[in-house]
């Protein structure tokens, strides 16, 4: 029985059975929540038997179409990857959950077969290791993005759109001269070929230059930023929660494999570049959140600066530390949960008072006790306080950073985390404040309350699986990691 | 220099001008044809560069690549077309304003 | 001999300067129609730079998109653009932005693009002049592609993974159009005997067309994306021409052949993966016909949805206006 | 013979070029649309020369999409883009 | 022989197409211009047609040859009608001396 489980192809169910989900919740427009939660739930359980594969064989090798590379192209599978799908798993099953009674039915129609297609592409872009490959996944989680931003129709949801979808089609763009470059330096598009091929030459230097200005807009590094604050803050509640949990990351991640596997023994001065831009993202991101009045902004300034600590991985594995980018593994993590729960809890607010100002919240703590405890346990791991997930994630960056002597990192993290705490008391003490304006509130469904909460528990609950997820992250050890596997 | 790689230069500069274009107007549908250009320089140069091989064959993979890429970038025109429409519906403006309009 | 490389090479010279100046022209002009349609005269001379690179399977791609329906598509929307822009409030706001912007900011953007182009350029020029690329691999394995055409080899079966996914991209955006809700109403029932006739004699031409690209797709410069653009431009002329249809045929016919592309090619390759044990691999002997079987299926789809992108609402959406 | 093929080929570039300046300069809509017209004939027959000088079949398809598509396009125009004022650019 | 001729098509088509550029640049107003376009250049295109099926390969080639004629000159010849009846109605004025 578990060998049987060990040898099922599960990366493959994970990419065709949401995409599968998707078309068939198109096709079936009345059955949308039931074939969207039935896509998510075994979504979730072939990550879970994705993971049980991983424990006991090492990572996953797939040759689609049976070629391999460099003719064909290669599905691939280690601990980094799978640390993603769960990301995708954790937060699409509580986001889905919370969409069933977010939505009405007319927008639920729309809602489910984007969600469900978007959450295809973002497993088939954790699994491929094929760079134009990616680039495909690229377009399609930027499109799905840009539909579910859309989705409400309001003005402000349809002016954020149009900046991200400016933003995603520039940074696909850039990407794909970069994989230009590459394949006609190298003549593959195969990452570990690539790893082997390349040489520091001109060309890939240009390449490098373009694929990370195109990831880094994707990701709305600073000052790459400008597009994010309306498109995430102006979507609806649970789309800015998969955009800012899920969508920024899957851009991220591919920098980031990029750089473990091709670009770090090639480059210098870039890995600080990045660094500093992080730096800035953590400070800016984190003061325009503390000036924004409506909570969705500043939920949306917070990802700006919560972004910026996943860049200070660069000039920190520069030496080639694990700890560094498994530090980083973890942050996207407990930043995807907290931060959805976060947007989701917003969500809430809104749903109750009818708007998102701060200063209006009007002792929200009596109503919705729940909706404001996850919000608190949420910022508990944005704030990067113990026991979270968050905490786990920022003592390791800022372990590694001490180790190797940068004072400079440490102070900005120290300083982040300060201007975090601030943030999030602020909304905090507005909660628990009566407003001077008081309105009529609506009941919120307790789906909503409870779904929100579970992420926020689940980001806390991060904070004492330390051990477990190491385990798994060190799976294919992903500095020398694609290679390995052939 | 041969003609291959004046198509390539052509296509970096056709990319170049693009970006220019989008970064410079302010029009919607301009900032689209400028995505539209940048791409079709990509394009170019992926295929053009395809051309280095000493058999008779030109390498059929970049085109593949451009001929998905021709089709997608259409749809997704189409769709960047159609946004613009709705948000001047709304807005009346077919220009991204970048003072914060919440500011009440 | 050497008098015709010289007049290829000056025809590619002045096709070059051609395309700078028309792409130049497009971003710089001060009227947005004839952005457009210079827009449009650059797809149609990029075709013939796909014919210089020996790139016909791209050039008929072109010919159809490049030249045909993205000018058709900007044209739309130039039209609702100017339908649903009446409001002064508006021209009031964008008026009060006009001033002149200052020498920096004009400079400062091109001296940016003449740093990229010169970078960008130099790491081309430094590529070694030979590289083979995959051709070697491609040749080695064309055999057992089940088609003669190499390009179609790639996309259907080498990458043919690349190709379900840019399927899923297609319905993507028209997903998101959708989600957007119509546009603006249907223009009015054609009553031009010339337009209907021209429409009478256009569509089936197209349609033989299409059917014709698809099936020399296998041995032939071809395939599903030529011959569902061609299609696609058969459903943007019959809608330009007002052609109605009625409301039930359209409701789930059409979502069926929308996601007929996408969803047969996920279906072969679950089929595939638990009978073959691989995500699209082919039994060498059925490759070629479940390749045509794909590609007729991804055919209608394309031509389907680039069509209902031109439309750009839902057809549902008429009945309400 | 081949040199023919190409040397018109360059002449009808040429011609094409030369029609540029109808587009740029207008003065009406219609007429730009026109020179774009042009454009598609021309285009066609150049296809065609290529085609011939090459020897391939493929190109021939090519220039057969474009004697159709083009027409596609001006229909476009005819039904669609005509409108009486002319959108301007903002900036 | 059959080159001769062929020549001759081509080059007498190559000159129509410079007839259709040159009223295009040159005549006065839009109808006008449709009228040196639209037939000068479908004239070049037939001879220019004519030329290349004498030096076709094969029946279905030239046939190929004609049938791309045939369209462009059907497209032609209802878009110049579309184009000068738009412009009618909307109000371009016919140039007169």
């Amino acid at each position: 029985m578990g060998g049987l489980l060990s040898d099922a192809h599960w990366g493959v169910l994970l990419i065709l059975l949401p995409l599968f989900g998707g078309l068939c919740s198109f096709l079936w427009p009345g059955a949308v929540k039931f074939i969207g939660l039935a896509t998510v739930s075994a979504v979730a359980l072939s990550v879970v038997g994705l993971g049980d594969q991983l424990l006991t064989t090492g990572v996953y090798h797939h040759a689609v179409g049976g070629w391999g590379a460099p003719l064909g192209i290669d599905l691939y599978a280690d601990g980094l990857s799978l640390f993603m799908l769960m990301v995708n798993a954790l937060v699409g099953l509580g986001v889905s959950i919370y969409a069933l009674d977010y939505f009405d039915q007319g927008e639920a129609r729309r809602f489910w077969p984007l969600w469900l297609l978007l959450l295809g592409g973002l497993n088939a872009l954790f699994l491929s290791a094929d760079i134009f490959n990616l680039y495909v996944t690229l377009e399609i989680v930027g499109l799905a993005g840009v539909g579910l931003a859309s989705l409400s129709r309001s003005g402000a949801a349809l002016d954020g759109a149009m900046r991200y979808l400016m933003a995603t089609l520039l940074g696909s763009l850039c990407y794909l001269l970069g994989v230009a470059l590459l394949y006609h330096s190298a003549g593959t598009v195969d990452i570990p070929l690539l790893a082997e091929r390349l040489e520091s030459t001109p060309p890939v230097w240009a390449a490098l230059g373009l694929i990370c200005a195109g990831l880094a807009l994707k990701t709305a590094l600073f000052p790459l930023h400008f597009w994010l604050p309306k498109a995430h803050a102006s979507a609806s509640a649970p789309v800015s929660a998969l955009l800012s949990a899920l969508v920024v990351k899957a851009s991220f991640y591919i920098l980031l494999r990029l750089w473990l596997e091709i670009f770090s023994v090639r480059t210098e001065g870039v890995d600080d570049l990045l660094g500093a831009l992080g730096m800035a993202a953590i400070i800016w991101g984190s003061l325009q959140a503390l000036q924004q009045t409506r909570l969705k902004l500043m939920i949306a300034y917070s990802t700006v600066s919560q972004m910026g600590y996943l860049f200070l991985v660069f000039p920190l594995a520069a030496a080639g530390a694990f700890s560094a980018w498994s530090a980083v593994a973890y942050l996207i993590l407990s930043h995807a949960l907290a931060k959805s729960s976060m947007f989701l809890v917003a969500g809430n607010l809104m749903h109750f008072g009818g708007h998102d100002r701060i200063a209006d919240l009007d002792r929200a703590v009596q109503r919705l006790p729940i909706t404001v405890g996850a919000f608190a346990l949420a910022g508990v791991s944005i704030m990067g306080l113990p026991p979270s997930g968050g905490f786990i994630g920022k003592w390791l960056l800022l372990n590694e950073a001490l180790n190797q002597g940068r004072w400079d990192l440490v102070i900005v993290m120290m300083i982040g985390g300060v201007l975090a705490a601030a943030y999030i008391f602020k909304v905090l003490g507005f909660a628990f404040t009566q407003a001077p304006v008081t309105h009529e509130p609506k009941g919120v469904p307790a789906i909503m309350e409870w779904s929100a909460l579970l992420l926020a528990v689940a980001a806390i609950v991060l904070g004492f699986l330390a051990s477990p997820l190491m385990l798994i992250l060190g799976i294919g050890e992903t500095v020398q990691l694609m290679g390995a596997g052939q | 220099m041969n003609i291959p790689m004046i198509y390539a230069l052509l296509g970096i500069t056709l990319f170049s001008v693009g970006l220019y274009g989008l970064i410079v107007r302010e029009h919607l549908l301009r900032k689209i044809l400028a995505l539209n250009i940048m791409g079709s320089g990509i394009f170019l140069v992926l295929v053009a560069l395809g051309k280095r091989s000493v058999g008779d064959l030109p390498d059929p993979v970049p085109h593949a690549m451009v001929i998905t890429g021709i089709v997608v970038a259409v749809s997704a025109t189409a769709l960047a077309l159609t946004l613009m429409l709705k948000l001047v519906e709304v807005s009346g403006s077919a220009v991204l304003h970048d003072a914060p309009k919440e500011r009440s | 001999m050497e008098a015709i490389d010289i007049a290829l090479g000056l025809f590619d010279l002045l096709l070059v300067f051609l395309l700078l100046w028309l792409a130049w022209l497009v971003m710089s002009s001060e009227d947005l129609f004839k952005a457009i349609v210079l827009f449009v005269a650059f797809g149609l001379l990029m075709a013939l730079v796909w014919v210089r690179l020996e790139a016909p399977d791209i050039a008929l791609a072109e010919a159809a998109i490049g030249a045909g329906l993205t000018g058709a598509l900007l044209m739309a929307a130039l039209d609702r653009l100017n339908a649903v822009k009446p409001m002064p409030a508006a021209a009031v706001v964008t008026s009060a932005k006009r001033e002149q912007p200052s020498l920096p900011s004009k400079v400062l953007p091109l001296v940016a693009l003449v740093l990229i182009v010169l970078g960008l350029g130099y790491a081309l020029l430094s590529l070694p002049d030979v590289a083979d690329g995959l051709v070697p691999n491609v040749k080695e394995q064309m055999a057992q592609s089940g088609v003669k055409n190499p390009v179609t080899a790639v996309l259907l079966n080498f990458r043919g993974y690349d190709t379900l996914l840019e399927m899923v991209v297609l319905l993507l955006a028209l997903l998101s159009v959708w989600s957007l809700g119509g546009v603006r109403k249907l223009s009015p029932r054609n009553t031009n005997p010339v337009l209907a006739s021209l429409c009478r004699v256009l569509v089936p031409v197209l349609i033989l067309v299409s059917c014709y690209l698809l099936w020399v797709g296998a041995d032939a410069p071809g395939g599903a994306f030529q011959a569902g653009s061609v299609l696609g431009a058969a459903g943007v002329l019959l809608l330009l021409s007002g052609w109605h249809v009625e409301q039930k045929i359209l409701l789930w016919p059409l979502r069926f052949i929308l996601v007929l592309g996408s969803g047969v090619f996920i279906i072969i390759a679950a089929v595939l993966f638990f009978t073959q044990g691989g995500l699209l691999t082919y039994p060498v002997a059925q490759a070629g016909w479940l390749i045509l079987l794909l590609e007729s299926a991804a055919t209608l789809s394309i031509g389907a949805t680039l069509a209902a992108l031109f439309f750009g609402g839902i057809p549902k959406s008429r009945v309400d206006q | 013979m081949q040199l023919l093929y190409i040397t018109l080929a360059l002449f009808l570039l040429v011609n094409l070029a030369a029609g540029m300046w109808r587009v740029l300069r207008g003065p009406g809509v219609a007429d730009r649309m026109l020179a774009a017209q042009l454009f598609g004939t021309t285009a066609v027959a150049i296809l065609l020369l290529l085609a011939e000088a090459a020897g391939s079949n493929a190109l021939r398809d090519a220039a057969l999409v474009f004697a159709l598509l083009a027409a596609v396009t001006a229909v476009a125009f005819v039904k669609r883009a005509w409108s009486m004022q002319e959108e301007r650019d903002v900036d | 022989m059959i080159d001769f001729f062929s020549i001759l098509l081509l080059l007498a088509g190559a000159l129509f197409f410079l007839a259709g550029t040159v009223g295009l640049l040159r005549f006065p107003d839009l109808y006008t211009r449709l009228h040196a376009l639209t037939k000068a250049d479908n004239v070049g295109l037939g001879l220019m047609i004519a030329g290349l099926a004498l030096q076709a390969e094969s029946l279905s080639a030239a046939g190929k040859l004609v049938l791309i004629w045939g369209l462009v000159l059907l497209a032609g010849a209802s878009v110049a009608y579309l184009i000068a009846r738009g412009a009618l109605l909307r109000g371009v004025l016919p140039w007169k001396r």
